[in-house]
């Protein structure tokens, strides 16, 4: 069996990936489709770490966070549908009204 | 009666409440009056406790009551908690008598503001935060009584608030005196630090045992506190301008409240200071060249409140020096007899203003004198009592403060000088005011003149009672070599002993040669000051203007007040401006000026540099979060 | 057969399950008959929260733990509890006038305040690394949405995206976190975190201080702490003022008790590793929070930067660690409730337009119209300042001298420092209540359930300052944590 | 060892690969898609960790229906080919934040090579049915059954959120 260090250096490159696109992109979908990369990331260390434990713990809080994901996902596309519906350019730096 | 001591803060307090929220539907007599008796009401009190306290012997008149435990914590403890000891009583018979009388004559003074109701609020709450500062029996219920006496001078001096200066004035008062503050807050976390309480009792009892160096910090910290409540050099500015509050108000923090919270802070903290004699000289310093330099801004100032302002900052600037050589006892008597003639030289500024429909400026006034009989005579009484003519209540107590300034282990000839400079300075200051107001010609138009008279006597009746103080408040503190064989001298002091650091400052009674010849000293100067200015202002009115044509460097320096506001614009104000200039849309019109503008410009300058870094760009939040992470993980692990 | 969990288990669960229930039975009054739902949602939440309260308070005193210690209720826990009903009491009040000016639908709205409050008193009451972040979600995502509530309104739509983009990032930062610690010590629970840290291999493990630091990013975005705090100017100006409120009290009290849990009681081990990461933060989130407040002429973003730095006093507290620290943690959050939201409540009385007037010109004047109003904020500020004789100078005083007892005199102060700045801000409002009525006034109306929520708050205030014993009682027990 | 190396690589490059094609997309239609690749080549390494019950899960809850949520809000938006506006008004956000994320990697590199994982040394498949449903779920029930519990609150919250936000009329 592999080391675990694959794994979780695996998921760090996966995490760090999706901060980045969180950081980069202007498009709300993506950036939002990023963080959900971001949570994958961590159920693979979950899931590696529970491997490697022999303890099922890991198996239920993925199962939670893809719940939590799953909810997320319901009310973050809607606030992106309900502000981005009337608009023709999808663009996160339009939102710029309130600074300072 | 010491179980019922929590009426003194508390009957006042009650007015604050029973005014604050039925003032608007009550009438104005009943609201004077309630406010009124209810100080007076705590006067009583006070002087209950007081004879109480003089029942006991000398060595067990220290009584502390504590109302309830208030905040009790882990080691942290700290009573809701009344002190009655010589010192408290003492203050609080100062504080709640001439705020008593302050009160009533505001109820005439005052009569036709539309403020009635709120400005009777404030007065009570004002006297109630100064009679808790100086009766808790902790730092920390000191503190509560130090803020809240900032907010109400605050709420008072910014009274009129429909004057745009009125409420530059307050807001450069609270904000000012903060800056002492800061340094009190230091100190009073640094007696906890070092002393793990904040009980008097407890503190004062291990003041021996602690580090010099901490309570050399300690008491220079409290110090700067003090510098600022009593506007002192450098934290004097705000009290000039304070002038904008009603007349009463200003009697109230000149005489009884608000600048003598500095000096109580010393006298109490007296066990502390003994032991860091270092400091105790600056404090005497400050307080001479304080004492000094404010008189002589006094000489030339032509606003009648403004003269009597810088007239205070020097009183107050000899009560700092009196505590600062070690004669605790000598500046507190100096801070009873100025509460009586500072109060009654406002009221009677006040009385004159009155009858001028609101004239400050000396130069519009003159020949009063006939109009107005009971102002001309109580102003006269406080004007010698403040001169130090004897045997009135101004000369024993400068006297005694002199004296000891020259011959106090911790006192110094220059010392001396300064303050004997400055006393010849406020006789010769205080008499031109008096004769530029009530002798001489008139100098204000015809109709004013005709409409000139005297007050109402809500407001006279309160001048002739401070006037029997102004003039007898002097013998309760009559020195020991004048009637050897009395057991009434230095009552004051003897009084107020066991409440205050005894070792080892106290000066031992004078040999009788030189305890009168500085008395003779001091009447001289008095005497001189006053024949100084009979000359100029009475005899030969046109001399002063030629002196100032002949040394017009030395008086153009005088009137504009050595430039120091105009220092502080071009040391502090100009930078702070163009830097806020720089960023900012549009300035904003209330601020204050002087020294605190230039501190406040540059923390707003400051302010919207940070502010530049919310750019309401979503990325770059989340690039400020991300770059925590990294630093912190990256931080985290190194720790390893 | 195993019976999954102890029946006895539920009943730590009280208040959260009448909170449940009053959401479901204001959403199904809603379904089925909607004008009944629009007048009544309000009352019903009230009443709601207030047997919340009383299940809550009827559970002090005999520390329990349930599901395996997923939860604990300790008096700690009560407190910040109290806290954090008392501030959704208040919130519901203001919120019942609010609600109807800006026709925002009141069924869903309350529905949400309440499911919101719940995922706060479970993360209050959470032992479990992974029920923290699952409570953590279930109280912002009600949060996300209640920001955007004014769909209508483009700074109410930005907020709420803003929110959104920005809570789920950090949370997934936090769950990372989690993981890292999950695979440092082989479990998410607490105490057995705070068992493990004994072992000398585990204290020094990067792995372990790596998952420390990230769950410290997700909770220091909750709680505001610098660098994690931009959002919150932008959320509190955009969202509905009610929601503005509930969130500064709710969420910030939540995921400080959390941050407590974690750091105190888990990881009170690694305090030598974390003191200085949260000594700065807490430095920074102070200053920066002062200092730009100073510049802002919005009162809602005002009290935004003031709620920061509130965060930062808090953080003192937690760096502190100690007894005095633990005690003055819930005790600040308490007078926090009642100053803050009675601060809100007088922003959300000032109108204009139909539109809140949040422009601090348009509080010029207000107390020639409008004296107990402008008194009330004026108690509320001087509080906030921690201006004597309110509950913020005791509060202050408490974390004051938790610092001392820590030995943090540097921390201490750069907080006296801030706090004397913050005076100037603060005072800038009730010197702008003195001054002259504008031409153009706004319109301030104070229905009855706003004023008795103000009226609320102010006695709260004061009350507070005067007997803080009245909750050392309760704090004294607090220390058991340590 | 040698065929879990090979697969580990084989499947790691595909899931980089298909996370970096996710954050550069232009047309977030690919990005769905490639985020869906992504989901399944890790769904296979959960496979690999014998983690079969949320392998299954990754694919049907995940890849299946969280992912076609997002495609149908890409379509619905009508943004299937729409390009990022070319003016970037953050042009240093690009380079400081991979300057971050790069540190960040390396921070990665120092924990994982200096880290200390608890682990049961030499680990071999626990239990054939390790990470099988029954085992998962009789943990999710007794040992986790309140944060089971929670989930039907926060999947309320999200079904009473997404309908207030998608709602038609306007307040």
């Amino acid at each position: 069996m592999l080391p675990a260090h694959y794994y979780l250096m695996l998921s760090a490159v996966l995490f760090t990936t999706g901060t980045l696109g969180v950081l980069i992109r202007r498009n709300p979908i993506i950036m939002f489709m990023s963080i959900e990369l971001m949570l994958n990331a961590a159920n693979l260390a979950f899931i590696t770490f529970s491997r490697y434990q022999r303890s099922l713990d890991g198996h239920i809080f993925v199962f939670i966070i893809m719940t939590v994901a799953a909810a997320e996902v319901a009310v973050g596309l809607g606030i992106i549908i309900s502000i981005f519906r009337t608009r023709t350019d999808i663009n996160i730096d339009d939102l710029n009204i309130m600074k300072g | 009666m010491f179980t019922y001591a929590w009426l003194v803060p508390g009957l006042p307090l009650l007015g604050t409440i029973i005014n604050g929220i039925f003032g608007r539907f009550l009438p104005r007599k009943v609201v004077g009056t309630l406010a009124s008796a209810l100080v007076g009401g705590s006067f009583l009190v006070s002087v209950a406790v007081f004879i109480q306290l003089l029942g006991l012997p000398e060595e067990e008149r220290h009584v502390t009551s504590a109302l309830y435990t208030w905040i009790s914590a882990g080691n942290f403890f700290a009573e809701a908690g009344i002190l009655i000891d010589p010192l408290s009583v003492f203050m609080m018979l100062v504080v709640s008598g001439v705020g008593f009388f302050i009160h009533v004559y505001s109820t005439g003074y005052m009569g036709h503001d539309e403020g009635y109701s709120r400005y009777f609020t404030y007065l009570n709450l004002f006297a109630a935060s100064m009679l808790i500062l100086v009766m808790a029996n902790n730092f920390l219920l000191l503190f509560v009584g130090w803020e809240l006496v900032g907010i109400c001078s605050y709420l008072l001096i910014s009274f009129w608030y429909s004057r745009p200066s009125a409420v530059a004035a307050g807001k450069k008062a609270f904000i000012t005196t903060r800056v002492g503050d800061l340094g009190f807050t230091l100190g009073v976390v640094l007696i906890f630090v070092a002393f793990g309480t904040l009980a008097y009792d407890q503190v004062f009892a291990a003041a021996g045992e602690v580090a010099t160096g901490v309570i050399t910090a300690i008491t220079v910290l409290l110090f700067i506190g003090a510098i600022g409540k009593s506007a002192q050099i450098p934290l004097y500015v705000w009290l000039p301008d304070a002038m904008e509050g009603p007349t009463p108000v200003s009697a109230l923090i000149h005489a009884a409240t608000m600048v003598t919270a500095g000096v109580y802070l010393v006298a109490r903290a007296s066990p502390l200071y003994v032991h860091a004699p270092g400091v105790l000289l600056i404090v005497a310093f400050v307080g001479a060249v304080t004492a000094l330099f404010a008189a002589t801004i006094a000489l030339v100032n032509n606003d009648i409140k403004r003269v009597l302002a810088y007239s205070t900052i020097s009183q107050i600037g000899l009560m700092f020096l009196g505590v600062g050589v070690g004669a605790f006892a000598a500046g507190l008597f100096h801070l009873l007899t100025h509460a009586f003639f500072k109060a009654l030289l406002f009221l009677g500024a006040g009385s004159v203003m009155h009858a001028l429909a609101g004239e400050t400026d000396i130069r519009n006034m003159g020949g009063l004198r006939g109009k107005m009989q009971v102002t001309y005579w109580t102003f006269l009484v406080a004007g010698l009592a403040i001169a130090g003519i004897a045997p009135l209540s101004g000369f024993f107590s400068k006297d005694e403060i002199l004296a000891a300034a020259l011959t106090a282990p911790g006192g110094h000839w220059l010392l001396y000088a300064l303050g004997l400079a400055a006393s010849l300075l406020t006789a010769f200051y205080i008499f031109r005011l008096f004769f530029k107001a009530f002798h001489g010609e008139p100098r204000m138009s015809a109709e004013r003149l005709e409409r000139a008279h005297e007050s109402p006597p809500s407001m006279t009746v309160p001048l002739v009672v401070l006037a029997i103080g102004a003039a007898v408040a002097g013998f309760v503190g009559v020195p020991g070599f004048l009637a050897p064989e009395a057991g009434w001298t230095h009552a004051v002091a003897h009084f107020l002993e066991p409440g205050l650091a005894r070792e080892p400052l106290v000066e031992a009674e004078l040999p009788p040669a030189i305890g009168v010849m500085l008395m003779l000293i001091a009447l001289a100067v008095g005497i001189a000051g006053i024949a100084a200015a009979w000359h100029f202002y009475v005899r030969r009115p046109g001399t002063a203007a030629r002196l100032a044509q002949r040394a017009p460097a030395v008086y153009n320096t005088l009137l504009n007040k050595y430039w120091v506001d105009e220092a502080y614009n071009a040391l502090f104000v100009r930078p702070g401006k163009a830097l806020a200039a720089f960023f900012w849309r549009g300035i904003d019109a209330a601020v204050v000026d002087g020294f605190v503008n230039g501190v406040a410009r540059a923390v707003a300058g400051l302010s919207l540099l940070v502010r530049r870094t919310e750019t309401g760009y979503l990325r770059n939040y989340a690039l400020a979060i991300f770059a925590g992470a990294v630093v912190l993980v990256g931080y985290l692990i190194s720790t390893r | 057969m195993r019976i999954p969990v102890d029946p006895s288990d539920w009943l730590i669960l009280i208040p959260e399950f009448i909170l449940l229930g009053t959401a479901i039975a204001i959403l199904m009054i809603d379904a089925f008959a909607k004008a009944a739902s629009d007048r009544s949602s309000p009352w019903i939440s009230l009443a709601g929260t207030a047997g919340a309260i009383v299940a809550a308070v009827f559970l002090w005193g005999n520390p329990l733990s349930g599901f395996g210690g997923m939860i604990v209720n300790d008096d700690f826990g009560v407190l910040v509890s109290t806290a954090i009903l008392t501030g959704t009491a208040l919130a519901v009040l203001i919120s019942v006038d609010y609600v109807r000016r800006e026709e925002l639908p009141a069924g869903e709205y309350y529905a949400l305040i309440l499911l919101s409050t719940i995922g706060m008193l479970l993360m209050v009451s959470s032992a479990n690394l992974i029920m923290i972040f699952l409570s953590l979600e279930v109280l912002s995502i009600a949060l996300y949405v209640l920001t955007g509530f004014a769909r209508m309104r483009p700074r109410s739509q930005e907020a709420g995206m803003k929110y959104f983009l920005l809570g789920s990032f950090s949370a997934a930062i936090l769950v990372y976190g989690v993981a890292l610690i999950y695979g440092a010590t082989g479990t998410v629970d607490l105490q057995s975190i705070a068992d493990e840290l004994i072992s000398p291999g585990v204290l020094g493990n990067p792995v372990l201080l790596a998952g420390a630091g990230l769950v410290l990013v997700g909770l220091g975005f909750k709680v505001a702490a610098v660098p994690f705090q931009m959002w919150t100017p932008d959320v509190y100006e955009g969202a509905p003022s009610t929601v503005a409120a509930f969130m500064s009290i709710g969420s910030k009290a939540a995921a400080f008790a959390a941050l407590v849990r974690v750091l105190i009681f888990a990881m009170g081990g690694l305090r030598p590793e974390w003191l200085a990461a949260v000594w700065v933060i807490a430095a920074l989130t102070m200053t920066v929070g002062n200092l730009v407040a100073i510049a802002q002429d919005n009162i809602k973003r005002m009290l935004a930067y003031s709620s920061i730095a509130h965060a930062g006093y808090i953080l003192v507290a937690v760096a502190a660690a100690n007894r005095l620290g633990l005690q003055s943690i819930p005790f600040y959050l308490i007078a926090y409730a009642f100053m803050n939201l009675g601060a809100w409540a007088v922003v959300t009385a000032v109108t204009r337009k139909g539109e809140e007037a949040v422009g601090l010109s348009d509080y010029s004047g207000l107390f020639w119209s409008h004296p107990v109003l402008a008194g009330s904020m004026g108690l509320f500020m001087f509080a906030l300042a921690g201006i004597p004789p309110t509950a913020g100078f005791t509060a202050k005083i408490y974390v004051f001298m938790a610092a001392v007892a820590a030995d943090m005199i540097g921390l201490l102060i750069i907080a006296i420092v801030t706090t004397i700045i913050s005076a100037y801000f603060y005072l800038r409002v009730t010197v702008i209540m003195f001054m002259e009525r504008p031409a153009e006034p706004p319109v301030v109306t104070v229905p009855t359930p706003l004023a008795v929520a103000i009226a609320v708050a102010a006695a709260g205030t004061i009350w507070l300052f005067l007997f803080p014993g009245v909750t050392q009682s309760f704090t004294d027990t607090v220390a058991r944590l340590l | 060892m040698i065929a879990e190396l090979v697969i580990f690589i084989i499947l790691g490059t595909v899931a980089v690969a298909t996370g970096v094609a996710v954050i550069l997309s232009k047309n977030p239609v690919h990005a769905v898609l490639f985020l869906v690749i992504n989901f399944f080549s890790v769904a296979m390494f959960y496979l690999v960790l014998s983690a079969q019950f949320v392998a299954f899960l990754q694919i049907l809850v995940y890849a299946g229906a969280i992912m076609v949520l997002f495609l149908f809000v890409v379509m619905l938006l009508n943004l299937t080919g729409a390009i990022e506006s070319v003016q970037d008004k953050l042009p240093a956000q690009k380079w400081v934040g991979l300057a971050l994320g790069i540190a960040l990697l390396l921070e990665a590199g120092v924990v994982t090579a200096a880290g200390v994982f608890r682990q049961v040394p030499a680990a071999p498949p626990p239990s054939p049915n390790f990470g099988t449903s029954a085992p998962v779920g009789v943990k999710l029930f007794f040992d986790y059954l309140l944060p089971f519990e929670v989930t039907s609150v926060l999947l309320l919250i999200a079904i009473v959120g997404s309908i207030v936000l998608a709602r038609r009329r306007t307040y």
